[in-house]
This record gives C-alpha cells, sequence and structure tokens, in this order.
C-alpha cells in the first residue's frame, strides 16, 4: 500500500450536493474517509425561542419554515398538540382535508427528494420530471391556501380553507395520473444497472443502529422495522384509511429509495380514499375559543412526516403562549447516523448517503 | 381519530393534569374559557395506564432506591402517557433498566427535550418500546446554577446532539458526554437562548 | 443493460412532449383567487382596532389612529398604516382578523425593489395596490367562538 | 507548398469554434426538451445567440489566478489541454475531396490516439496547479479515468486496422467504402470503443473529474474567463474530433449508405457525425454518474478483456474463407 497524507476536506455550508447549508469536516485519504465531522446550525433561526413569544396561532406560520418541503405536517402537529391539550374537537371534514393535504405534502416531500438523491448520483433528467410533478401538488395547495410552499393552512381546532369547487377532483385525478406516473419512473429508474451499482448494498443501516440514533421515517423503515406512527399511534383520521407500510430488508439506498417510492403509492392511495370518503357538509373550523387559552400541562405528540416522526412537545402554564414548545425534528435524529455511516466511505458515496437521508437544513437547525 | 377518541372519555382531556400529579404540588390553572364550555370538576376516572405507572413506579423503588421517583403519574391528555419524575442522582440507573430489562425494553427514544421551569431545569425524556409499543416519559430537574446531568449517549447514540442542543440552548451539561459542545450557536456565545431569563443580544430585527 | 435502454427509451419519449415551463417574465404567472399576495389596504373600512398589527407574527405592522374628524362620531380612523415587506411573511394572519375586510390579500406577488427602505410600503402605496383583489375572504373564514 | 495549407486550417478552427458554440447549444437544447423545458430562448431567435453570449462573457471576464496557485502551471493547463485537442484534428478526413484532408498521414490513427493523451496532461496540471482540494481530486479522478480509458480505446481499433490494413484514416474509410461498414463486423470493437470514448470525453456516466455533486466543478473549479473556456473548448473539441473518428472508423466515414449517392458526401459525414453527438447528449440525459472505483473494475476488468477478445476473434475470422472479406 501505498502511504497517502491524509486531508481535510470543507463540504459546505455551500456545496452543491449539501441539500442546504451543512458543513461537513471531512479527513479524507486519497477518496476515502477517514473522519467526518457534521458542523450544523446555519439556519438556526431559534423557533422555539420565538415561539414563546407568540401565540398558538402565530407559531403555525412559523412552523412552516421549520420543514419547508412538509408545511403541512409542521403546521399539523402544532394545531395537533394544542388540540391535544386542549381536548378539542375538530369537525370531521377539517380532518379530511387536513388528511389529504398531508398526504400530498408527502408525495410532493418525496418527490423533490427523488429529484435531488438522483442529482446526487449524477442523473439529471429525473430532477425534472419530479418538478414537473411536485408543481402540480403545489398548484393544488396554491389554489387551496394560497401559498406554495408556506401553506399556514392549518388552524387550532380546524383549518383555515375548505376545498374550492372543484378542487376534490382535480385531486382524485392527480392521485390516478400519480400512481400511473410512478411506474415511469421505476421505468426510468429502477431497473438502470448504474444506478442499481450506486445504490445497492451501500450506507447500510443496521437494526441497531436504526433504534440506536432513533431514526424515523424510511431510514428505520428500510431496515425491516416497521415503524409508522400513522399506524402505531394513530392520529386525524388515519384509522380509517387502508394502505400499508412499505418496509425493507437490507437497510441500504435500495431499499430506501423504494419504500420512499412505495410510500407515494400509498399516500395517493390515502388520497383517493379520503377524496371518496370526504363528508359533504359540516364546517371547517371546530368549536375554538377566540383567544386560545391551553390549559396547564404537557403534551408530546408525535406525526409521520415524510422525514419521519415529527413531534411536538409543548409545556403550557395555562396562558395564550406556550411556556416551552420543542419540535423533535425527524432530520436532526437522522442527520446523526451520517457520522457513523460514511466513515470508510469515499466522496461519492458520501453525497449519496447523504442525499438518501433525505435531511431539511431548516428542520434540522431548528 | 384521537381527538374523537378522546371526547367519549368524559372530561378527560379537559382536566387538569396536576390533579393526578401526587407529587407536584402545582395550582389548578385557570380553566373554563380555555377548555370551552365550563363543566363541573369531577373526580377524574382512574386510567388504564395507572397499573403501568404504579408498575414502574415499584420497580424502581425496589431495584434502584426508595428515593429515585419523585412522583409517577398518569398525563391524561396526552394519551395517558405514564410519566415518572426521577430523581437526578439515580436517573442513570433508572435510564439503564429500562432500556436493558428485557420485559421492559426501552429502545427507541421519541424525545429529548429541556424545560427552564425559572425555578429548576427539567429534561423530558421520551421513550418507546418497539416490541412492546409501550410509551413512558421521564423528567429529571436539576438545578439553575449548577445544571448538571448524566449523559444519555451511551445508551441511546441519538441522545449524543439532543444534548450537545439542549446544552446549547439551555446549558445544561451532561456529564460523561463525549463531545460537549455547542450544537447551533457558535464557541463563543454568550447565555443559553431558552433559560428565561436570557437578554438578547440584538433587540428587534 | 436493459434497463439502461429503458431509461433511453423514456427520455426520448419525453423530449417530444409539451414543454411545462412557463416564459416568465414574458408571460405573468396567473395565481388563483385564494393567493396571498401583497395586501390591499382600504383606510376608509378600517376602524383601527389595532388586530392585526397583534396578530403579526413578524411586528411589521405598524399604524397610528387619530380621532374620527366628525365630533359627532365615535371611534377613531385611521392615520398611517405601515407594512415592512422586509419582514412580512404574507402569511395572511392580519386579514384573517381584520373585522372590516380593511386589509385583504391581493394576487400581486413581484416585491423585489433596489432597496431596504423601499420594501416599507405606507398606506397610500397599499391603498393604490387595489388590482386582483382576492374575492374569496369571508365566507370561509374560520368561525370562531363556536357559531 | 500550397497557399491553402496556412489557410484551411484557419477555416478549421473557425468551424471548430462555431461547432462547440452549436454543440453547448444544441446539448442544452436537447437536454432542455427530454427535460420538458424549452433550454436558452432569451439571447436572440430561439436563443441562438445564448452560446456566443457565453463565450463573449467568459472573454471579457478579468482572469484570476489564485494567489496559492502555481501560476507558470495554471497557465499553462489549458493551453496543454486545447492545443492537442486542436492538432487531432489535422488527420481526420471529412470526405474523399482533397482539399478536405488536411493531412493524409500514414499513421493518421496513431497520430490522433498519441497526440489525444497528452491533454490528460492539461487537465491533471490544471487540478494539481489550482491549488484547491476539489480541483485536486477531480484532476485525479481525471488522470486515472482517461489513462484508464485510453488502453481499451486503443485495442478496441485494433480489429479495424487489422481489416484495413493500414492505420490511415482515409485507407480506413476506403475499405469500408469497398467491403462493409465496420460497425457490424467490428461490433464487439464498436461497442468497447464508444463505451471508452465516453470515458475519454468524460462525459455522463463517465463525467466523475467534474462531478457536481461531488467535486464541485472538478479540476476546472478555480479556473474563469478565458482559461476556462479553453477547457470548455478542449472539451467539445474533443466531441468533435471523437465523433468524427467514430463515423470513420465504424460508420464508413462519407460514404453513402443504399446507393443514396445524390446527397453529397460531406452531408453524410455530417449526419452521422451529428447522430453521435446526439447519442452523448442522450446519455447525458439518461445516466447517473458511475463511481470512482466501479469505473476502474469496469475499465480493466469489462473492457480490456472484450477489447483483447475482439482483437483474436477478429484475427480468427480473417482466416475464415467467406468471412474474411469483411475482416
Amino acid at each position: 500500500m501505498l502511504r497517502t497524507e491524509e486531508m481535510v476536506l470543507n463540504l459546505g455550508p455551500q456545496h452543491p450536493s449539501m441539500h442546504g447549508v451543512l458543513r461537513l469536516v471531512v479527513k479524507i485519504d486519497g477518496e476515502i474517509i477517514r473522519e467526518i465531522e457534521p458542523v450544523v446550525g446555519y439556519l438556526h433561526r431559534g423557533t422555539e425561542k420565538l415561539a414563546e413569544d407568540l401565540n398558538y396561532t402565530q407559531i403555525i406560520p412559523y412552523t412552516d419554515r421549520l420543514d419547508y418541503l412538509s408545511s403541512m405536517t409542521n403546521n399539523y402537529v402544532v394545531c395537533h398538540a394544542t388540540e391535544t391539550l386542549m381536548g378539542l374537537e375538530i369537525p370531521e371534514k377539517a380532518e379530511y382535508l387536513r388528511v389529504i393535504v398531508m398526504e400530498m405534502n408527502r408525495v410532493a416531500s418525496h418527490l423533490l427528494w427523488l429529484g435531488t438523491f438522483l442529482l446526487d448520483v449524477g442523473a439529471l433528467t429525473p430532477f425534472l420530471y419530479c418538478f414537473r410533478d411536485r408543481e402540480q401538488i403545489l398548484s393544488m395547495f396554491n389554489e387551496l391556501c394560497g401559498a406554495r410552499l408556506t401553506y399556514n393552512y392549518m388552524r387550532v381546532g380546524g383549518v383555515k380553507w375548505d376545498a374550492p369547487a372543484g378542487w376534490l377532483d382535480k385531486v382524485k385525478n392527480f392521485a390516478d395520473y400519480m400512481i400511473n406516473e410512478i411506474q415511469n419512473y421505476h421505468e426510468l429508474i429502477s431497473g438502470n444497472e448504474i444506478f442499481l451499482q450506486r445504490t445497492k448494498g451501500i450506507g447500510v443501516i443496521t437494526k441497531e443502529m436504526a433504534l440506536s440514533y432513533s431514526l424515523s421515517g424510511a431510514n428505520i423503515r428500510c431496515t425491516g422495522i416497521d415503524w409508522d406512527l400513522r399506524k402505531k399511534q394513530p392520529y386525524s383520521v388515519y384509522d380509517r384509511f387502508d394502505f400499508k407500510v412499505p418496509l425493507g430488508k437490507t437497510g441500504d439506498l435500495l431499499d430506501k429509495y423504494h419504500c420512499r417510492m412505495d410510500e407515494m403509492v400509498e399516500a395517493m392511495k390515502i388520497v383517493k380514499q379520503a377524496v371518496e370518503g370526504f363528508p359533504e357538509g359540516g364546517a371547517t373550523m371546530g368549536k375554538v375559543p377566540r383567544v386560545l387559552r391551553v390549559p396547564e400541562g404537557e403534551v408530546y405528540v408525535g406525526v409521520e412526516s415524510p422525514r419521519g416522526e415529527l413531534g411536538c412537545h409543548i409545556v403550557s402554564k395555562g396562558k395564550d403562549k406556550p411556556w416551552r414548545i420543542k419540535f423533535r425534528r425527524p432530520s436532526f435524529y437522522n442527520l446523526q447516523v451520517a457520522k457513523e455511516l460514511l466513515v470508510g466511505q469515499n466522496i461519492a458515496n458520501l453525497v449519496a448517503i447523504l442525499g438518501s437521508i433525505d435531511i431539511v437544513l431548516g428542520e434540522v437547525d431548528g | 381519530m384521537s381527538e374523537e377518541k378522546e371526547a367519549k372519555k368524559p372530561a378527560a382531556p379537559k382536566t387538569p393534569r396536576a390533579a393526578q400529579a401526587a407529587g407536584r404540588a402545582r395550582p389548578v390553572p385557570p380553566r373554563g374559557r380555555a377548555a370551552g364550555k365550563p363543566k363541573e370538576e369531577k373526580p377524574l376516572p382512574p386510567s388504564p395506564k395507572q397499573p403501568v405507572v404504579d408498575g414502574y413506579a415499584k420497580l424502581i423503588r425496589e431495584k434502584i432506591s426508595p428515593e429515585a421517583v419523585e412522583s409517577a403519574f398518569i398525563n391524561q391528555p396526552n394519551d395517558h402517557l405514564p410519566t415518572l419524575v426521577i430523581k437526578k442522582e439515580f436517573w442513570i440507573q433508572v435510564a439503564e433498566l429500562f432500556k436493558n430489562q428485557s420485559d421492559l425494553a426501552f429502545d427507541y427514544m421519541q424525545n429529548y427535550s429541556g424545560v427552564d421551569y425559572e425555578t429548576h431545569l427539567e429534561v423530558v425524556v421520551q421513550l418507546y418500546s418497539m416490541a412492546r409499543g409501550e410509551r413512558v416519559c421521564f423528567k429529571i430537574k436539576t438545578d439553575r446554577e449548577v445544571a448538571k446531568l448524566p449523559t444519555l449517549s451511551n445508551l441511546w447514540s441519538a441522545a449524543d446532539w439532543n444534548e450537545r442542543e439542549i446544552y446549547d440552548l439551555l446549558g445544561i451539561d451532561f456529564e460523561g458526554h463525549p463531545d460537549m459542545r455547542r450544537m447551533f450557536l457558535p464557541e463563543d456565545w454568550v447565555g443559553h437562548p431558552l433559560r428565561k431569563d436570557y437578554v438578547p443580544l440584538d433587540e428587534g430585527v | 443493460m436493459l434497463g439502461l435502454f429503458k431509461g433511453m427509451g423514456i427520455t426520448l419519449k419525453n423530449m417530444t412532449k409539451p414543454k411545462v415551463t412557463l416564459g416568465y417574465p414574458h408571460e405573468p404567472i396567473k395565481m388563483p383567487d385564494r393567493f396571498r399576495g401583497i395586501q390591499h389596504f382600504d383606510p376608509e373600512k378600517c376602524i383601527v382596532c389595532n388586530q392585526c398589527a397583534r396578530i403579526c407574527p413578524t411586528n411589521c405592522i405598524s399604524l397610528t389612529g387619530k380621532k374620527h374628524p366628525d365630533p359627532n362620531k365615535r371611534g377613531k380612523i385611521i392615520n398611517t398604516y405601515d407594512i415592512n415587506f422586509e419582514i412580512c411573511i404574507l402569511c395572511d394572519l392580519c386579514t384573517e382578523v381584520c373585522p372590516t375586510e380593511a386589509i385583504i390579500m391581493t394576487n400581486r406577488y413581484e416585491l423585489a425593489t433596489y432597496s431596504r427602505e423601499a420594501l416599507l410600503k405606507d398606506m397610500k402605496w397599499l391603498h393604490a395596490n387595489d388590482q386582483m383583489i382576492r374575492q374569496d375572504n369571508i365566507s370561509s373564514k374560520p368561525k370562531r367562538g363556536g357559531k | 507548398m500550397d497557399w491553402y495549407i496556412f489557410v484551411y486550417p484557419v477555416i478549421l478552427l473557425a468551424i471548430v469554434l462555431v461547432f462547440v458554440m452549436y454543440a453547448i447549444y444544441f446539448e442544452r437544447k436537447v437536454i432542455g426538451w427530454i427535460q420538458l423545458r424549452k433550454g436558452p430562448t432569451e439571447t436572440g431567435p430561439k436563443g441562438l445567440f445564448q452560446s456566443a453570449a457565453d463565450v463573449f462573457k467568459l472573454l471579457i471576464k478579468e482572469d484570476i489566478i489564485p494567489s496559492k496557485a502555481d501560476r507558470p502551471l495554471f497557465k499553462l493547463a489549458p493551453i496543454l489541454a486545447y492545443v492537442p485537442a486542436f492538432s487531432v484534428l489535422a488527420v481526420i478526413p471529412f470526405t474523399d475531396a482533397p482539399y478536405l484532408k488536411f493531412s493524409n498521414v500514414a499513421v493518421g490513427l496513431m497520430y490522433y490516439l498519441a497526440l489525444s493523451s497528452i491533454t490528460v496532461m492539461g487537465v491533471l496540471l490544471g487540478g494539481w496547479a489550482s491549488n484547491n482540494k476539489y480541483s485536486l481530486l477531480g484532476g485525479m479522478r481525471a488522470g486515472a479515468q482517461m489513462i484508464s480509458y485510453e488502453i481499451p480505446l486503443v485495442l478496441s481499433v485494433v480489429g479495424v486496422v487489422m481489416s484495413a490494413g493500414s492505420l490511415n484514416l482515409t485507407e480506413i474509410v476506403e475499405t469500408q467504402i469497398a467491403g462493409a461498414w465496420n460497425v457490424f463486423p467490428q461490433f464487439l470493437g464498436f461497442v468497447v470503443f464508444i463505451i471508452a470514448a465516453i470515458a475519454e470525453l468524460n462525459r455522463t456516466p463517465f463525467d466523475l473529474p467534474e462531478a457536481e455533486s461531488e467535486l464541485v466543478a472538478g479540476y476546472h473549479t478555480e479556473y474563469t474567463g478565458f482559461r476556462f473556456a479553453f477547457f470548455m473548448l478542449a472539451e467539445y473539441t474533443y466531441v468533435f474530433a471523437m465523433a468524427s473518428l467514430i463515423t470513420i472508423l465504424f460508420f464508413g466515414g462519407w460514404d453513402a449508405p443504399f446507393g443514396l449517392t445524390f446527397i453529397p458526401p460531406l452531408v453524410w459525414f455530417i449526419l452521422k457525425f451529428c447522430c453521435f453527438v446526439f447519442l452523448l447528449f442522450w446519455l447525458r440525459a439518461t445516466f447517473p454518474r458511475l463511481r470512482g472505483d466501479q469505473l476502474m473494475e469496469f475499465a480493466w476488468k469489462g473492457l480490456l478483456p472484450l477489447a483483447i477478445i475482439n482483437i483474436f476473434v477478429s484475427a480468427l475470422l480473417k482466416e475464415v474463407p467467406f468471412l474474411s472479406q469483411y475482416f
């Protein structure tokens, strides 16, 4: 073996594949990574601190900006935590709308993941196809709540807007289209030998690792651990829908890819069921006092965001503002495992593995 | 639909949890307006999880120390979450017991957060057992001035960054942590922002 | 090898499909009615209740009122009304709480300017911003207080 | 000495420059179409002047040399990359007309392959002299890749050379006109050659040296302005050269198929040439990138044995009575 000198390479915070402003200080020997130190905090905005001075309605737009790829689930988790603590009853219609938008948001988020992940392994085109389909979801959200990314759609006790006329039909058509379209993605990507070479057996997460690092989302499901909060701790009206939780076997990148692809199909199935069972009448807001005073107490709820278990821990002292609000941000938990996964890999694998974890820096940094 | 389910259990979600928190003397919170229709104060129906939390408390008292558990109660609004307040001297033993004992096997850390109560700091740990599908919540108090707790990073790797985050934002020093540095803020930052007496360096935008 | 050729088939097929990109800025993007764009403000409707300034999560609204010039009428009328679009996040909460629809969203979304000062919009500017006003305002407003 | 010996190369250089500009333009258009976009539309009608504008921008940009860079080598690298790229065009016969052959060298193919391997020096130097870690990694990858793939590239054309009995490119075309296009009897050689050629060109799926998602811009991360333009120019000039070479070696050069001789030979050449260029763009839009170790493995364990088998099979079939006319 040739003795080579180790070199410190600073990847990020500005780097084409760092998915935001993550910084990795990597010690490499040739292209093999010997040590790795993730540095986060470049996007820390102190949401939890800011929220202590805001009332519960005002927090909702702030959550849009945590995981900016699935703002709907973020909206939901803070509303759900508040509602749980207040013991509010949510109108059925609002719950159905919530489920529809959350599942569509899951598809939008997974599509973006798919595109950027393939960009990380060097395929340019699927990114644009993913954006084409994601765009349709975003325009539907735009019609529903007037924004494409920062929805601010949910309120404590319900949702802000009812579905506009004809919107549900659009959603249903899109769900059909998307289920079909995923087959095209499979044809374009799943069989591609180069893609298989790049993902099979790479970045294997073991069950022990997944549990120890509290991974969630596709990162834990790819190892075969059945951990989906929609099934395990059902919230909203998820118990009314029939859907499967796709599981992997080996925990490598390919399994993660298939988990997420199948999750998109399942999410679209949920959307279809929700549109079919959509309640005719009813309000979109429950009985909510004008000033939201949350009774004293403490609550932790977790929901299944596209990235994993998104939790919200609220400590209330009976005021209209939370005493302490803490978000359990799945990307933050999932990113920790990178340190263990990446040592011994080369730079090409680093980019692919990091892409597969699916982090959103707005969420990691809070 | 969790809200509906809870609504079916009369008064359960709307009753202040402090009532069961025998060990935690807390004022009954202002109610009425906030919880919608004012309701009569009724004695709580016993939670179905009450035996579970009693069992945990008994186990800790027997195995570790009679003083280890400060209080044990059910957080009813939060889906009947068994909650135990543990003295910090015994905390690491309790954590080891709950992770390693095969009939408990709390192998998954759901959440790890810190709270500043002005009188003391508290960390809240939600654990989950994959095998049994059970949740448990631990709370450990520590002094504000000398905020020190044992680290959990040897038990759950997930605790590593979470403890760094809590250290960064609340200033709790986790003893035995392999890499106790600030998580988000720069190393030369003064103060810990999530403490209630923290004065922002830069007022306003 | 088959997978590679399949993928090539898909990309070739897509080459002739209609393009999905828009020719912005040559053709402006039409936003749906509910789109949350730059606010329009109507001073005549405003009752200076201060709710919008209070609900604003970023404190970007500042307003002052003055006494009604007509001594027979009670209440106040608006004197100044400024929105700082440097920090406004167009979250729609101000229009949601406004009891008189004095402040409503429009479909305008182009806010780029050359200076920070230009982003501080005053009452006059906001009043003049009266194109493409959102129609769907009250009907689906959250019904608070259990009506 | 005829006067045109000095004029034609200048014309050719102009043609190459125009080709490079429009190759980039069409690359962006084709990839845009495949990705359901429109590609460049703003500068000029249908965006036709986009590349010209880009080149102009590069030429008027400030020339920046990083202070820690090795100045002489940093300056030398783009020249070293470009000069061989243009020189190899000298031996390429575009048609049978004498005025479109610049030098009818007897060892034309050898000249091409030998000269083109100098470019890797430029790339390697550029990566090293920039004193940037990404550049260094990119340069190292480029060096390893281009040298490794040169071997299957050279070996895969041995079959063609054997069948023509000459290294002269004009003669290779003429034997194909007389017999069959080499792509049919030499199919294995063609497959190896085209894969190795794409790798030599550093294009997807072998674009590791400038893998954007890994190495930012690879070996030319620190280059701007006209020095960067030289690297780009070298890359696309090689596309031009390689497309010409493939046309000549495997597709009969200017030979008109199916007796369609009323179409001028030069047009046939350009048509075949464009097909290959389009293939490059198409591949770029479809494939992910290989990883470094897989790339090496593929060259040494996959392509090299195949190329050697091809030589043996060609040699063997040359002795078979009926088939020998094709080999």
